[in-house]
């Protein structure tokens, strides 16, 4: 099963290539992520194919919004420029690149070097997290204890797309007012059966959130399953009834708190000072503390970013 | 397990990288571009969670719920790569997401996706 | 401690964001950035003896991440801070910043990563940082809703987002060979290795760390500069200051974590390619800002060869001449906002008279021109002066041509001294505000060129001496240099239509990517 | 044969029958022209293929703790797969998607 994936793995990038239409090419973006989250699993990292599988989603949710309003179903993408060109032209005026590329190719692989890797570290990690940081799985105490710094950073650039989108996307005759109803009348199914799924989506955030130190998971992957709640109550009710402004406050807000906490309990150290008997107790406090914040921070962010896009489309 | 080992599990993530850097060089249209940057992530992504397989055997996720796990060393994945790539997907993403909306904003404007175009009309 | 000199702007910027109002905001600001400049000054001053090394968190220094403040990086964050001090008390007097919260949230987190970038000693980190100051960088650039330019935002965002991929890349091959991320442990590994093993990693770190230097052969620097010209004045200061900055200093890193193998001829080559290119499309612009912009890339090569000639005087020199080039850019270009905002346009060929107007602005204009063109007793001789004090004829020749194209270039920005004008802004005066930083650089310009040695050694603990003799050898190749560069401006260069034309040369997204595969292609087969 | 062989046989009867309606599903893909039963067939892979695996799969397995998740797992799906079906053809309605044989009508008349 695994050769074949990998084989469909690049038929999928491939078909990516040669397609035209725009419909087509988010279907097959979206195939192709299913089938790396599906490798990532393979290679013994559920965490990464989770985030992997919910991002692929949420991109393609945002393409299509994108597309929908610009595109009809029949246009093709390269419509524009290419109109009229035989095939064979096309092919022609592909071949400088498709020589520079394979070339490319060809090069890399002939210097790849021919060392033996280094595990030194990786069994370093896997033999001292348990002590240094806590918790049971690995990628969480690297991700929120180790290199923590890192993901300071990387929670800082989430925030930054999000005041980037809310700033860029605005213009002000086109704002949708809080509070207002679309004329499209929802669907009672959708509605009922939303309602019975939601719930279930919350607790699994919640579980991947809470458990995130102990099993595959975390702060990041919870929190996109939490935003999911938001779309669900969107498409349910299709309600405007929450400012953007908020929100974008709140995540900011959770920001500021998810720095404070990391100073006082990495980069001064807290756990130094502290009983040897009650370390292992505020290490998974810590854990969980940080995991609750990131989610809530990343499920602020992408309803903020959802949201906008959403509007932009309504205009 | 034949051509999932490791050594063509970096060949096929090359082949993608190469594969989405001739896309980007090529496709006329903006979002074909986006979508291709996407890709050339993931490539990579699936390039450094190879570099945590020791042997070619399936990995073990690196969560240790039971410390005779630790006896298996080379049999669990490389954790510090799966750390570095969340981080890189989620920065990725976020990158996406702005380049996304610009994409929005000058749709509106200009009405075409077509990077030629878009040359014509902008690039004074 | 040096994680708190990162966090805490982040800190502030994010409460910022949420509690200040408009005014707050900037008050704030200014006193924070002096506080910053000098914690930085007592940064230098201990690093002169040791370097001061921070592991974050109290884990093993193996496992967390690093930071280092060396001599060389703690120089660069005083610049840093001064810069931004004086960005955040020129725009003190903004009215038409409606949305100032959001303005100074985006400074303050670049300004967190250019620090960052500097202390950072962990390769991922680099990363980390590099995208968010990017990303910041690009909004920032198009901050002004009326008069951004988002279709080359988004050329330049998207190109900088493809070759960071083979920063990341060429990163998973140094994890694999030497199994750390830290700088100084990927030295001590990479020092015993084989030299066709490095070559892969190598290249492809330094295809994204050349890209982000705008280096790449041809024209990856076009979307950049296309950017500044419709930026705000204080933003496009700052980038041109310092963003080229990070850049270089993570060009030397690299070079130096590299060392076995580093290709010091190709960039060699490189840089005088690229000094002799940005100084030619210097000379065909008319906007104030874009003549600064391109001139910024000359100035890089100039850089790159000083750096890359391997020889101590030059090196000193090419450091020297960052310091310099982020006074005399930041100078020009934030003058450059108070004079368009005065007269009301940005093409030079209008603007006449500026001393006249603002005797004050004007002088301080003046010797941040100089000091760029390398007149003597301005700072830019001096670092001129070392690159070129060892070195061949050829090597020689190009410095002479590179400051020559200078020169013809800034006869057009300097015309705008004198003369009478027409134009009749809404705003005759200066104001305080926006005067005193401008003011206090162009002092700082004339100071390091007088007392060049001293600076030297103050910054990099490396004591050299000027050779009066050669100094003034040099002084009369400047004068001989003036004169021609003159004559070719008022005969050859003014209202040649060709020249303007090939200033519009401008290159696409694909183009500019395609020039990364044929960069990797060089330096693998190099 | 020993009562566990049953409950394998069993199981992979329900599995062979979730097969068969999975590639009858995807042939028929292929065969149907029009839109809307298009959703109908995919669908029909959806719930009844998915689901009798799922049934499948519990039944080799016997009763555990890795059968209560097949069960939340059989809940989801239960609840989803209509309600995707349902969704894309009322907006495939909704945006003005006819019937094939409603639109030659249309033209006829």
């Amino acid at each position: 099963m695994t050769q074949g994936l990998l084989v469909l793995w690049i038929v999928s990038s491939l078909a990516i290539v040669f397609e035209t239409r725009t419909y087509r090419l988010i279907i097959y973006f979206s195939i192709f992520s299913l089938i790396t989250s599906v490798a990532y699993f393979l290679l013994g990292s559920p965490d990464v194919a989770m985030a992997e599988a919910a991002i692929a989603a949420f991109a393609s949710i945002f393409f299509i919004i994108c597309i929908e309003k610009y595109y009809s179903r029949k246009e093709n993408v390269e419509k524009d420029s290419a109109k009229g060109e035989s095939l064979a032209r096309k092919a022609v005026k592909a071949v400088p690149a498709l020589v520079l590329c394979v070339g490319l190719f060809f090069l890399v692989i002939y210097f790849i070097p021919g060392i033996e890797p280094s595990h030194y570290l990786k069994h370093l990690y896997l033999q001292r997290f348990m002590t240094d940081v806590g918790g049971e799985n690995a990628v969480t105490a690297i991700y929120l204890g180790y290199r923590v710094y890192d993901t300071l950073f990387e929670a800082l650039i989430l925030v930054i797309a999000v005041v980037a989108v809310t700033h860029m996307s605005y213009s002000e005759k086109t704002q949708v007012a809080d509070g207002s109803h679309s004329e499209i009348e929802t669907s009672r199914v959708a509605a009922l059966s939303l309602r019975i799924i939601c719930p279930i989506i919350v607790a699994f955030g919640a579980y991947l959130i809470i458990n995130g130190h102990i099993s595959a998971g975390g702060g990041f992957q919870g929190g996109l399953a939490l935003a999911t709640f938001f779309i669900c109550r969107y498409m349910v009710y299709d309600i405007y009834d929450i400012s953007v402004k908020n929100v974008l406050q709140w995540e900011e807000f959770i920001f500021a708190i998810i720095i404070v906490v990391t100073a006082i309990a990495v980069f001064l150290g807290a756990a130094t000072y502290m009983p040897a008997a009650i370390v292992p107790i505020y290490q998974s406090v810590y854990l969980i503390i940080m995991n609750l914040l990131i989610g809530l921070k990343v499920a602020c962010a992408f309803f903020v970013l959802f949201y906008r896009y959403i509007t932009i489309e309504r205009e | 397990m034949g051509i999932f080992n490791t050594e063509n599990l970096e060949i096929f993530s090359l082949a993608l990288f190469f594969i989405s850097f001739f896309g980007i060089i090529t496709s006329k249209n903006m979002i074909k571009s986006i979508i291709f940057v996407m890709l050339i992530q993931t490539a990579v992504i699936m390039f450094w969670l190879k570099l945590g397989r020791e042997d070619t055997a399936t990995p073990i996720p690196p969560i240790i719920y039971d410390p005779a796990l630790l006896d298996y060393m080379e049999r669990i994945a490389d954790p510090l790569p799966q750390a570095l790539t969340l981080t890189a997907i989620i920065i990725g993403f976020s990158v996406v997401a702005v380049i996304i909306t610009m994409f929005n904003a000058l749709y509106r404007l200009h009405g075409t996706a077509d990077w030629k175009k878009l040359e014509e009309v902008e690039g004074d | 401690m040096l994680t708190f000199l990162v966090i805490v702007p982040v800190l502030l910027a994010v409460l910022l964001f949420i509690f200040s109002t408009n005014i707050t905001a900037k008050i704030i600001s200014i006193v924070f950035q002096s506080a910053l400049f000098v914690a930085s000054i007592y940064l230098v001053m201990i690093t002169r003896d040791a370097e001061v090394i921070t592991i974050v968190g109290s884990y093993d220094d193996i496992l967390g991440i690093i930071l280092r403040a060396n001599s060389l990086s703690a120089i660069f964050v005083m610049l840093t801070t001064f810069i931004f001090l004086a960005v955040s008390v020129y725009s003190y007097s903004y009215k038409d910043r409606r949305d100032a919260r959001t303005f100074w949230f985006l400074m303050f987190v670049l300004e967190a990563s250019f620090i960052g970038l500097f202390l950072s000693g962990d390769l991922f980190n680099v990363f980390v940082l590099i995208e968010v100051s990017t990303l910041v960088t690009v909004i920032l650039a198009m901050y002004d809703r009326k008069k951004r330019n988002i279709f080359h935002g988004k050329v330049f965002l998207l190109a900088n987002v493809v070759s960071i991929q083979f920063y990341l890349l060429g990163l998973g091959y140094v994890y694999r060979i030497t199994g750390a991320m830290d700088m100084e442990r990927v030295t001590y590994a990479l020092a015993g290795m084989d030299a066709g093993n490095l070559l892969l990693p190598y290249a492809l770190l330094m295809t994204a760390i050349a890209f982000k230097n705008t280096l790449i052969p041809f024209f990856s620097w076009t979307p950049k500069t296309n950017i500044y010209r419709k930026s705000p004045t204080v933003v496009a200061a700052v980038l041109s200051g310092l963003q080229a900055k990070t850049s270089l200093y993570l060009f030397i890193r690299f070079q130096e974590i590299f060392e076995p193998i580093a290709a010091h001829d190709l960039f060699l080559a490189i840089g005088i390619f690229t000094g002799i290119f940005g100084a030619v499309m210097a000379i065909c612009q008319s906007h104030i800002k874009m003549i600064l912009a391109y001139h910024t890339i000359s100035q890089i090569g100039l850089i790159t060869v000083g750096i890359s000639l391997g020889n101590e005087y030059a090196y000193i020199g090419g450091l020297y001449h960052i310091f310099s080039h982020a006074m005399f850019k930041t100078t020009l270009f934030l003058s450059s906002g108070i004079i368009i905002h005065s007269y009301g346009t940005s093409n030079v060929n209008e603007i006449r008279g500026v001393f006249k107007r603002m005797p004050i602005v004007g002088a301080a204009t003046a010797a941040a021109v100089l000091g760029i063109v390398g007149a003597p007793f301005f700072i830019g001789s001096v670092s001129k002066y070392f690159i070129s004090s060892d070195v061949g004829p050829l090597i020689l020749a190009v410095t002479i041509a590179l400051s020559l194209g200078t020169i013809i270039s800034f006869m057009k920005f300097s015309s705008m001294f004198f003369g009478q004008s027409e134009l009749r802004g809404d705003s005759p005066k200066a104001e305080v505000c926006k005067s005193i930083p401008v003011i206090v650089m162009g002092v700082v310009c004339l100071a390091g060129g007088i007392m060049g040695t001293q600076f030297i050694y103050f910054f990099f603990r490396y004591s050299v001496g000027i050779q009066i003799w050669s100094y003034a050898q040099k002084s009369i190749i400047f004068i001989v240099c003036a004169l021609v560069g003159y004559l070719i401006y008022k005969y050859v260069v003014k209202g040649n239509a060709l020249l303007s034309r090939l200033g519009a040369v401008s290159f696409g997204f694909k183009s500019v990517c395609a020039s990364m595969g044929i960069f990797l292609a060089a330096l693998l087969l190099w | 044969m020993g009562i566990e062989n049953i409950w394998q046989l069993i199981g992979n009867i329900i599995i062979g029958f979730g097969v068969f309606c999975m590639i009858f599903g995807a042939v028929s893909l292929f065969v149907l022209k029009d839109f809307y039963p298009r959703i109908l067939v995919a669908s029909k892979i959806d719930t009844v293929g998915l689901l009798s695996f799922v049934i499948g799969f519990a039944f080799r397995h016997g009763l555990s703790f890795f059968t209560g998740k097949l069960f939340i797992i059989l809940i989801i799906m239960l609840v989803l797969n209509p309600f995707v079906a349902h969704i894309l053809a009322r907006s495939a309605y909704r945006s003005g998607h006819e019937l094939a044989a409603e639109a030659e009508e249309g033209e006829k008349s």
